[in-house]
Formats: C-alpha cells, structure tokens, sequence
C-alpha cells in the first residue's frame, strides 16, 4: 500500500476531488497548510509599510491506495490540480505498510 | 432646568461612554495581534473603573471645583467625594449630576486612548498605577486650566470640546510611554498585522457615531449649537476617512480598510477643539488637512523615527488635537463661517493664545508623563518579561484566550 | 406632556432593546463553545418577537391595566390589543405609547436573560414555550404587583427600575431551569471555556452603555432623578467590576476580562432598585457589596453545588437583584445621601417591606417555573438528545454555523 | 425651537449613521466570505464619506432646497455647499442642521444599502463613481419628489420614513446592478455560506434599534407621533422575524437565525413608510405580511430566477417598500387605527396616489441605474477580474485581510 | 520505529489519550483534519437550498513508537475510538527511520 | 529520498527557515498541530476553577530532499530550533519513495 500525498492549490480541491472519484478513489483526508516554496506570497500593506506574506495557502491531501492505483491515481491529479503556473504543487508517494479500520478492525486492502 | 437639553447630555454621556466601551476598545483590540486582544480589551475596562473611582473620590472637584487660591491651576477638594450633589443641584440648564456624569466619560476615555502607545507589552498592575496618577497629575489638572476656569480659560483659550484636554495630553501621554518602556520585541521588522480588522472597522464606526455625544453633547444643551457641532463634526470625519483613502489610493494603488478609519479618527480629533465654533466650509477644510497631516505624520513616526507608538496614538491624536486646536484660532471667525471671535479680539491674539495652550499642555504632559513613569517604575517593573511578550499577555497576564474557536 | 422627557424616554427605550439586541446576546453569545454560539443569539431574538406579541395582546393590560377587583393580583384585560391607545393618550409626561413601549423593552430582556441557565442543551421549541407561559405567569403579574399598582406596590415596596422584577425574577427562574434540566455533559469535570470572550467584553460594554437607559430611563423624565440615577448606576458598575477584579488578582494572581465584567453585571444589577433612591456614596458601597456577594455566590453555586446555571444567572443577578432591592431600605435615608423615606416610614418598617417582596417573589417565581417546566415536557422534551448536544445546538436546531473562516 | 425636540431628532441622527456604521457593515459583513468582509465594510465607510460630501455640496440643496420653476422634479443649487444654514436657522421647531444631519444619515444608507446587490465583485473605483452619480441622479430627485415639495407630494403620496425614497431605490438599484454585471463565479451551484453569521446577528440588532432613529425620527418631533412610530416599527419587526422564522420551522423543520433576521429586516423595511400613519393592530399585520412576501421573494429570486442578488436587497428592501408603501393607502384609515385620510380623499385615491408613487420610482430607479452602469463601465470595469475574485476583494483591492487569528 | 497515524471522531480524542496513557504512551501530535469517506457529512440551509457539506471534521493523531509496540498501540486506539458507525476512522502504520530529539540530539528510541 | 518531519515551537519557525535556506533549501510545507508530551501546558482560570490546556500549539514542518542532505538538514533543524528547555521537539526522518511535481509532471529529485 502507499499512501499519496498531494499539495495543490485550495481553490483545485474540488476539481482533485472530482478526478479521484472518477477513478473510483472515494477515501481521503484533507487538510489547509502553508507552503513555502518558488511561488512568492502576496504582500499585504501596513501603515505603508510593505510585507511580504512568504507563505502560501495550500491543501494538502492524503490518500491510503493499494499499490497497483498509484499511476492513475497520481495522473488523476496532476490533471486536475495543474494551471500551468508555478506553485501548482507536489506530489510524494510514501510506503504504507499497513491500514486498519477503526469500526471494523479489518486490515490491509479492504480497509480502504 | 430645560428637559430637553437634559435629554440630550444624558443621551450624549452614554453615547461617549459607548465611545470606549465597546468602541475603543475593539478599534485598539482589532489592531493587535490575537494573543493580545483581551489585555486591551481588560485594559479599558479596568480604565473605566479605576477614572470612575478616582472621579468622585476627588476628581470632579479637582477640575471643576472652586480652588480658591489655587484656583488658575487646580479646583480644590470641597467637593471631594461629590459632596454638594444633590438631585436638585443645576449646572446651567442641566442637572449638576448629569454634568459631572457627562465630564466623566471625557475622563475615562482620555487615558484609555493612551492604551495604544504601550499596548501588547506594559504590565498590567503598572498600566493601573500609571492610569491612577496620570489622571491626578496630567488630566484633572489640564482639565481645570481650560474648561475649570483656570488660566488657560482666563485667557480665552477654546478648546470645545477637548482637542486639547483629551487629544493632545492622550497623544503626548502615549508616544512618551512608547519611548519609555520601549519598542515591542520585532519592531518594525516583523509585521504585527492587525489581528481582526472587522473589530477595529466595527470600533470606528462606534466611535464616529459615539463622537457625535462627545462633541455635540459638550454644547451642554440641545439647539442650533448643538446641531451645529453634530454636523461639522460628521463633515471632518467623512472628509479625513476620504482624504487619506485617496492618498493610499495614490501611494500604493490599494485604498485599506485600515486607512480609512484612521483617517476618520483623524478627521474626528481634529474637529473636537473647534467643532462648537466653525462652520460646514470650515469643517472640510480641517479634516482634508486632518488627513493630510496625520497620514503623514503616522508614516514618519512609524517608519524613519521607529518609535513603537503602537496604535498611532500621538500621530492621530496628538497631532490632529494640535492641529485643530490651532485652527480654532481661524476659523471661529466669523467672516469664515464661524461662531465669532470675542469682542475686541483679533484672530492673531486667538491664535496666540492657542498657540500659548497648545504648547504649554504639550511640555507638561510630556514632563508629567516622564515623571510618572520613572515613579511607576520604582514599584514595579512597566514591561512584562520578554518571555510573556512572546506568549501574550492573554494567557501571561490574565490566563485567558480571546478565542476558542 | 413634555418633549425632553419624551426624547429621554424615547431614547431609552432605545438604549434598553439594545442591552438585548446584540448586548445581551453577544454577552451570552462569546460565552458558550462554538458550536452552540447562534442558537444563543437565535433565543434571544425569538424571545423579543415573542414578548413584543405577547405584549401586544395582553401582556401590556396584564402588567399596567386595571385588574378591577383583582387589582391587587393582575391588571385586567380592558387594555388587550393594546386598546384605547391613542397618538393623544399620556402617562404622565410622555405619550403612553412611549411608556407602553420602554415597559416592553424590560419583558424582552427579563425572559432573555434566562436563556443563560439552560445554554447549550434545551430544545428550541421547549425555550420558545416556557418563555411564553412564563411571561404569563411569572413576568407579567410580577410587574403588576410592583410596578402596576398591585399588592406590592400599595405596602410601599420600591424597586426602582426591576432589581425585584426583572432581576430576581429572570436568576431564580434561570437556577430553577437548570437545575430541572440537569448538567451539561461533561459538566463540571471538562472546561467549557468562552468560545470568544471578545465577543462577550463587547456585549459587556453594550450592557453598560444600554443600562443607563434602563435605571435613569426609569425616572420617566429627564431631570434630576434620572442624572442620579445615571450616575449611581455608573458608579456601582465600576465598583462593581473593580472590587470582582481585585479579588481574582489576590486569590488567583491574575485578574480576568471575564471576572471584570461580571463585576460589571453584578453591580448594575444590584444598583438597579436602588438607582432612584440612593445617592453616590451608596452607589460605592453596594457596587463594592455586589462584588463581593455576587463573586462568591458565583463559585458557591458552580463549584460546591455544582448547579449547571451556566452562565452564572442566579448568583449574578438573582442575588445582585435581592441584595440591591434589600438595599434600597436602608440607603433610601435622606441622612444617607438617599431620595429620603416615606412621611411616616422608618428604615426597619421599609426594609419588612423589601423583605416582604423579595421573599414572596422568589417564592412565586422559584414554584410557578417549576410547574411551567413540568408542564412543558408533557408536550415537548425540554432538552435536545445527547447527539445533538454533542453536535451543538447550532448544527442541530438550526442546521447553521457560527464561522465559516 | 424646541429643545426636546431637538434631543431626539440629534438622538435620532446618531441612530440612523448607527445603522450604516457598523450596523449595516456587520450585517451585510458576515454574509459574504471571509475573503471579502474587509471590502463590504470598506464600502460601507466609503459611500458615508461620498454621501456626506455630495450633500454638503450640492446633496441638501437639490433635495430640500427651492427649485423654482423645476421644483416639481428637483431642488435648485440655491444651498449648495450649505449657504444660508446658520447657527440659527430652524425648520419647524428643530435647528436646520439638525434636519440636513438627519436627512444625510438617510442619504448614507440607501447608497449602503445598493451594495448587498453586487457583493463580493465590483470593482471599488466603479463602486465610487457608481454611488456617487446615482445619489446625483436617483436618490435627491425622489427624495425631493416625496419630502422636499416635488410633484409626488403634491399629489399627497405618503412615505413617512422612507420605504419608497430608501427602501425601493435602493431594491431596485441593488437588482439591476447584479443583473447587469452578473453572478458570482459559482453562484447558483456553490454554497456561498455567511462567513460569520454572528458579525451578521450583531448588525442586526444594531438595524433594529437604529431604526427605531429612523422611523420615530421622521416624526422630526419627540411627541404622540414618534412614540406611535416607534411602537409599530418594533411590532413590524418582531412580527416580521417571527413570520420568517415560522416559515422556515413548517418548511425545513429548522429556523435559522439568518431566517429570523432577514424577517426582521423586511418587517422594517415593510414598515418604515407607514411608521407615522398606522396603529399597533395595522402593524402586526404589516409584520406579517411583510415576512410571507419578502420571503417567497428571496426564494424566488434566488432558486427560480437565478439572478444573483447577492444578500437579497430587492426581495426584501424592494418588496417590502412597495407592500409597506401601498399598505398606507390602506391603514392610514383612521377606521382602522391610522392616522386618518387627508380631507375629502378617499381610501381608493390615496391608494391610486400611493402606487404612482411605486411605479414611477420602480421605473426611474431601475432605468437610471442601468445607464449610470453603463455610463461608468465606459470610464472603468464595473467587475474585477476573475483571478482577482477567487483570491477575494480583500487582497486584491485593498491589500489586506479581515482576520489573522 | 514506525509512526502510527489515527484518523478519529473528534470527541474521543481524550478517551483515545487515556487509552494510550494507560499503555504508557505520553508523547503524541494531533491535528484537525476533514476526512471524505463512506460518512455522509451534515447539511446546511442557506435560502431555502440544502447544501450537503461532504467534508467531516476528523482528528487525526501521530504516534512515534518502537516497532515492538505498534499492536498495543492499534489495539488501543480501538478500543477507545470505536463507536461502531461509520466514519470511526482508520489507522495507517508508515515506517519510521530515525527520530531525533532537539533539546538533546537524542536520535533513535531514546529520542521518544 | 526523505521525508524529513520536524515538530518545533512556533516562535522558532522563522530561525528553522533562515537556517535551511543558508543550507540551500528553498521548499517545504508548515502547518500547525498540537503536542502532548513532557511540556505542560498552560493553565486557564475559568470561574476560579484551574484548568491545564494539555495541548502545546507546535508548528510541524516538512522537507523533502534527497538522501544526502539529510544530515545538514537535521543539524541546521536542531540548531535554530533548540531552546535547550522541554519541549523543543522532534524530528522524524520518513522514507520517500518518490516526488512530482504537478505543474511538469517531473518526478524525483528534479521535482523538488
Ligand atoms: N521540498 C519540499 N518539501 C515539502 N514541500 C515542498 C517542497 N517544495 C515545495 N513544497 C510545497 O509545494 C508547494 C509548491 O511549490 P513551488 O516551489 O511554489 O511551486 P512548483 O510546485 O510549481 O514548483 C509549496 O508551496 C510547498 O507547500
Ligand atoms: N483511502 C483513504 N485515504 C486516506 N484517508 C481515508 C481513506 N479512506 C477514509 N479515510 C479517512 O477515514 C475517515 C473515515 O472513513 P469512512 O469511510 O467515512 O468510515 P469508516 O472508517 O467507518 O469506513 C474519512 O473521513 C477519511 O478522513
Ligand atoms: N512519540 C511521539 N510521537 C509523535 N509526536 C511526539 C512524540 N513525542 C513527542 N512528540 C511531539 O514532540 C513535542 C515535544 O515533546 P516533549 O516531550 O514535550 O519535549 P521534548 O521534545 O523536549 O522531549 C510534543 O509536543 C509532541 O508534539
């Protein structure tokens, strides 16, 4: 198993979420972060004072899959999050070595 | 006793002390950063309580009692403890309670507005010390000189409605506090953003409405000087807010919501002093030059002498109460729409006058204030300790958060 | 009639549906978590559409009209609908519509300030009905008996502006609900902090602001009663909150925004009988009394009892409400600065008569919300089920939230 | 001059800028996303500096003043820039500057209140330039028409406080704007939830009591007739809210509390130009009917129409000025509890009288709208780009953010 | 060493903590995140139209552990957070190569 | 490639940037969590009664770099995080099995 993890743009998140249950991936975590990266921030003014606000709202989301579903998986994204423009985010693929359902404490794949 | 301008000073006290609480203190608590939003809030109730005290304990009778000898510069004690108020007793038209209750608010708000100078670093229990003595030294005295038939009265000093009394001692009181104890810890390089914008647009809007009261209301009756003030006031205050809009607007391409109300803090401060005596003209002329002046004065103090006067205390008030103060000196002339020089009384002998109130209030505020604080000092330390800087002085302070969402 | 009494009446009418419509609201609002914030602020707007319904259709007869024979008990029913009340028609120095209305103001709080004992677990259809019969049963033959020319009233009981029906009333009905109802889950063993204790220190300052109009309004004219009475409201306010502060300070250390202002509460509650009475020396006294009483009162009930009245109701103004309106007995003495007693009455016959009141009202009050709860769950559950409480009552009775940062 | 007069309508003035600052602010405020409550707020303050400015010029003057030969349609320039408005000047028994102060707070809001129409993605500049030249072309003409002795008053057309010279124009003005630059991006099939329903309850009990500035206000005297105003104002509210409320429990099975303050706000707008003409019982009915109208009005627009109003001014300020405007036709019947017909006109006339008066504005408004936006969509984008609507208003124009928790 | 990482009801974040505090588990990281799932989340009025929010507040917790002790830690978590409806959550078990304390450069079990 | 996790206290986050960015790291991800561990919480009065708020507000950061700059990462990490009291935190290294970047659709090291 592998758990994928992507950083996109808040406003894709839907679009992400779309991609993924069109392929049949209905499980998955999602959380705001802040991303730092080549992307620059927006500035805010304070008192004439310029501020570079060096990070970026980001949605990280999690998604535990079976090995074999890793390549749609991640091609499902790359489809639906990219603009074209830098800070389109990243994509990791970590080791899962195993998934538990709390309800049930089935394991492994079926707990998916 | 006129029912009528009774009415409207007892509708114009609450509508002044609407103007700190909740107005001040949520325009000050929006602009600090979140770990601080109750100590700023905490700091203009404790104010509120410990002015009240102090005012009928010997504060009313110090600025408006009858000193005696001592009379051009301190009223005396013989109404100590309010003694003498009756509910028969009259001042003017009105009652003599709803006098001494609507000079209270004015006594309240004046060093809560000196909150912004040392706000999001000073000890809480040296911010009381402070306050207590500011009030006997600075405020009650100042007070007395201009509307307590001291001397600056004698001279024919006009200060309607407190440019001098409240604005000026407010913003010399603040920047020398934010010189004493200090810049906040990252000033100015890290940006201390207001935390909640809405809350400080919400004070604003409060105390334009609220100083309608605190002008309007120090006609001490309800007809056309009144009406008069009401609307000079409003003009100011739209013409400030409008003013430095346009001027972010041009500077940076971005108009702010923070701008905005400080232009019209701006505006309203400038007009106080003179908005019993000018005119509708008049009043878009002080607060375009409201605007200009304290936009550019804020920028000064913030950015080339990076003095922490935190929320901007001095170069809005102090510098708009001088400002208006001085053009009293002008525009109460009658050929400029206003309510009139006095007999025999040319407008270069006002604006000396003015000039001679404003400077005076000015180095004894800043003298007395210095003082103050090395005195404070000895008893107990006036900044919190860097490490309940970092933590805020919510949680160090009081044990409390502002918001458990 | 007399156009200042009316603007004062008018305005204060004014300043008493804002204490409600957001002060109150907010007050309670920033006191409970999260998830329950709207369904506070929802109560108190439907209770001020109930009341004013109520109000119309008979609760304003009920409370002022003429009861004939059962005058000592109810007004009767001639003035329903409002009848008979005309553009022309007068209570004393004001249109009649004016008094019908500020009266109304204090029906719509008294209720509203229940809502602070059954928070955050009572079912919104169960709030609605209980006010309704409550207002019938509880308010509105109250404030005849006091303020209607019932029994109360004709044995020389005074209550200045509702210590006894309003705040009496509104703290024992609130412990009584709570108590029928039960804990919160969780209570007393998990904290249940101030969702936004900003929200709560706004609500506060709208509170005080507001009750000017409540005690000085209550002159039902605008001349000295009501500067008095103004200022003795104020000045119990700051002692109040000051006293309730420095005890935190000496017991835990550290003073809390929270502590100062149900200091606040507590001494506005408690100086409200006694606002027409007493003068300012007392107004120091029972601010300093209320403090103290009210704060231990508060950890007693919460703490030892551990009685869930969660917003502390009946130890802030149900014990501020008794010890105010048994004040009012001894501090009425014209030696003591007071408004002086009735040709005839000595303090101890006066303070038989306060005792009298209090105790009769507490009684009636404690009883009749007991069997209107009782009735009430023959038709609806009183609380939501525990999923839903889990949920909030947000989510759950008004499918909303609060925040959607 | 009366001085209790003049304490009320000062009083009231305080109100109604009340209402725009922040009343209003908060209310539309916490409806839109966080991403866009500092421009709603901006806004709001900016169109009170415009108004203010626009008055003082040319505003009171093409209003109230005396249009000579044109005075059918428009005042004349005779009191540009406020000449002839001295300390001493009365109307009626209330100095002139209260009455231009008063009538400016009304010229404030309606402009206000055009912005729930294209929330969330004008452009700023065009929002200026868009406000200012309608103040110029629909508000001063109308409110001359009706209160300054244009051709509707002539004819005996009556809106006392303003439900056709606020409440329509500003409906109307806030319809055709959002028609004519379009939904939001999203806007009908993305839930667009209050970002902060509590900011909006708060501004909605500030609404409330402000208008009780508003309609007793228009009474420009404290007596019978403002208390009576008053008196329906709130039992229109209350009504309204509960209706709303009503509806939503027997539909949904949950009231909400954005349920219970639009009703509210409708039972006002409703209400507002009958407020000086009807008795209580013609107030419970307007209430009520004001909450089933604007309700089927919101849906209506909103899921059958699709036009993207964006915070539901038409629906509830545009059909709740026309119902309450032509309901004067109606209650005014001294029959039924009103104020009574003029002599020898009829309930049938004053009903003809009252829907010219709808019709012609509904109609003037809504073409004088289009052509000022397509007027200034020749100068400046009416919209901003759409880039800059998903990051919000607040970043993208104005270079800040509402809160940094 | 592994990392287990638990996605839970928010309310049984406490019973959870004792549970782990019973087996002598004392540092953990937690965090809210919004899980899309099989749980259907609730719905909100706005004018009449029922939105459906598909997101559901969920927490999710981080447990740094010896290998050693990753049954009792599952079996923990479990225990305390079941409910026995759906959306009780999962757990991920993910490898864990090093872990270092800061204070004391402490690495490996000892820095736990 | 690694996953390099780092759990610190919040004022610190603009020292750990400065140090990684003297080192060449440029990219990484922050979002705030709460920990439980040996640092006690703060407490919180509420009515006279003492409550200890268990959880410590602590920014997580996450890098991921190639295996090699592992060891700097670490060392720059714990010298601008350190503190020397309780509660200077952790760092967890994870296993990466690989990276892409959304925009290109890179993968591997030249996706970071
Ligand atoms: N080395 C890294 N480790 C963790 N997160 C990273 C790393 N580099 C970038 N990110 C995340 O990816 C986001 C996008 O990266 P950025 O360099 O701005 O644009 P792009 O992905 O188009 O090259 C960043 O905001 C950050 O959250
Ligand atoms: N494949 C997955 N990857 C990551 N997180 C998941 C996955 N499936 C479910 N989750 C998380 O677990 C939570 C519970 O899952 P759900 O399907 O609703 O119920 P259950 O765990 O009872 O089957 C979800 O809200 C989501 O946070
Ligand atoms: N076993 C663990 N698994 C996950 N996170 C942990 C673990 N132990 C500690 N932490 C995290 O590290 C933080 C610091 O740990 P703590 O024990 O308080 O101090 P120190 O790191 O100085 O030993 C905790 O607040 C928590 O967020």
């Amino acid at each position: 198993m592998k758990l994928v993890v992507a950083i996109i743009k808040p406003f894709k998140l839907d679009d992400v979420r779309m991609a993924l249950s069109d392929i049949g991936i209905n499980g998955l975590t999602v959380y705001e972060v802040k991303g730092f990266g080549r992307q620059k921030g927006h500035t805010e003014l304070y008192r004439g004072a310029e501020y570079v606000v060096d990070y970026i709202p980001k949605m990280k989301i999690e998604i535990a899959i079976e090995d074999e579903q890793v390549d749609a998986v991640v091609d499902a994204i790359i489809e639906s999050a990219r603009t074209g423009k830098i800070g389109d985010g990243k994509i990791f693929i970590m080791p899962l070595e195993n998934a538990i359902r709390v309800r049930t404490s089935e394991s492994g794949g079926s707990a998916l | 006793m006129d029912s009528g301008d009774t009415a409207w000073i007892l509708t114009s006290t609450a509508l002044v002390l609407f103007m700190t609480l909740p107005g001040l203190a949520l325009f000050y608590g929006g602009l600090v950063r979140s770990k601080n939003v109750l100590s700023v809030l905490m700091q203009c109730f404790a104010i509120t309580c410990i002015s009240t005290i102090v005012w009928v304990v010997v504060g009313y009778s110090m600025a408006f009692g009858d000193g005696g000898s001592a009379n051009d510069w301190i009223g005396g004690l013989s109404q100590a403890f309010l003694s003498g108020l009756s509910r028969e007793s009259l001042n003017g038209s009105i009652p003599e309670s709803v006098f001494s209750m609507f000079q209270l608010t004015f006594a309240i708000i004046t060093p809560a507005l000196i909150i912004g100078g040392f706000a999001e670093r000073m000890r809480f229990s040296a911010i009381l010390l402070f306050s207590t003595i500011w009030l006997l030294v600075v405020y009650l005295p100042v007070a007395h000189w201009v509307w307590g038939g001291g001397w600056l009265a004698q001279m024919g000093f006009l200060d309607f409605a407190g440019g001098t009394v409240v604005h000026i001692t407010a913003g010399v009181g603040a920047v020398v506090t934010a010189m004493v104890i200090g810049n906040r810890k990252g000033f100015p390089k890290t940006a201390m953003m207001p935390h909640n914008m809405t809350m400080t647009v919400t004070g604003a809007g409060m105390l334009w409405v609220g100083w309608f009261g605190f002008n309007a209301g120090s006609a001490l009756s309800a007809g056309g000087d009144a009406g008069m003030a009401m609307l000079v006031t409003h003009i100011s205050a739209a013409t400030g807010a409008f003013t430095w809009m346009m001027i972010e607007w041009i500077r940076f391409g971005k108009p702010s919501a923070l701008g905005v109300v400080t232009g019209m803090v701006a505006g309203l401060g400038t007009i106080t002093p003179a908005s019993g005596y000018v005119g509708p003209m008049a009043a878009l002329l002080i607060g375009f030059m409201a605007g200009n002046l304290c936009y550019f004065a804020t920028m000064y103090l913030k950015q080339t002498l990076k003095i922490d006067d935190s929320l901007d205390v001095f170069p809005v008030h102090g510098i708009g109460g001088m400002l208006g103060t001085l053009s009293v000196g002008v525009f109460v002339a009658s050929s400029l729409g206003g309510a009139g020089l006095a007999e025999g009384v040319t407008m270069i002998d006002q604006l000396g006058v003015q000039l001679v109130g404003v400077v005076s209030v000015l180095l004894w505020t800043a003298l007395a204030t210095w003082g103050i604080l090395k005195l404070v000092s000895l008893i107990v330390d006036l900044r919190v300790d860097e490490e309940s800087e970092i933590e805020g002085l919510d949680l160090s302070s009081h044990e409390e958060k502002g918001y458990n969402f």
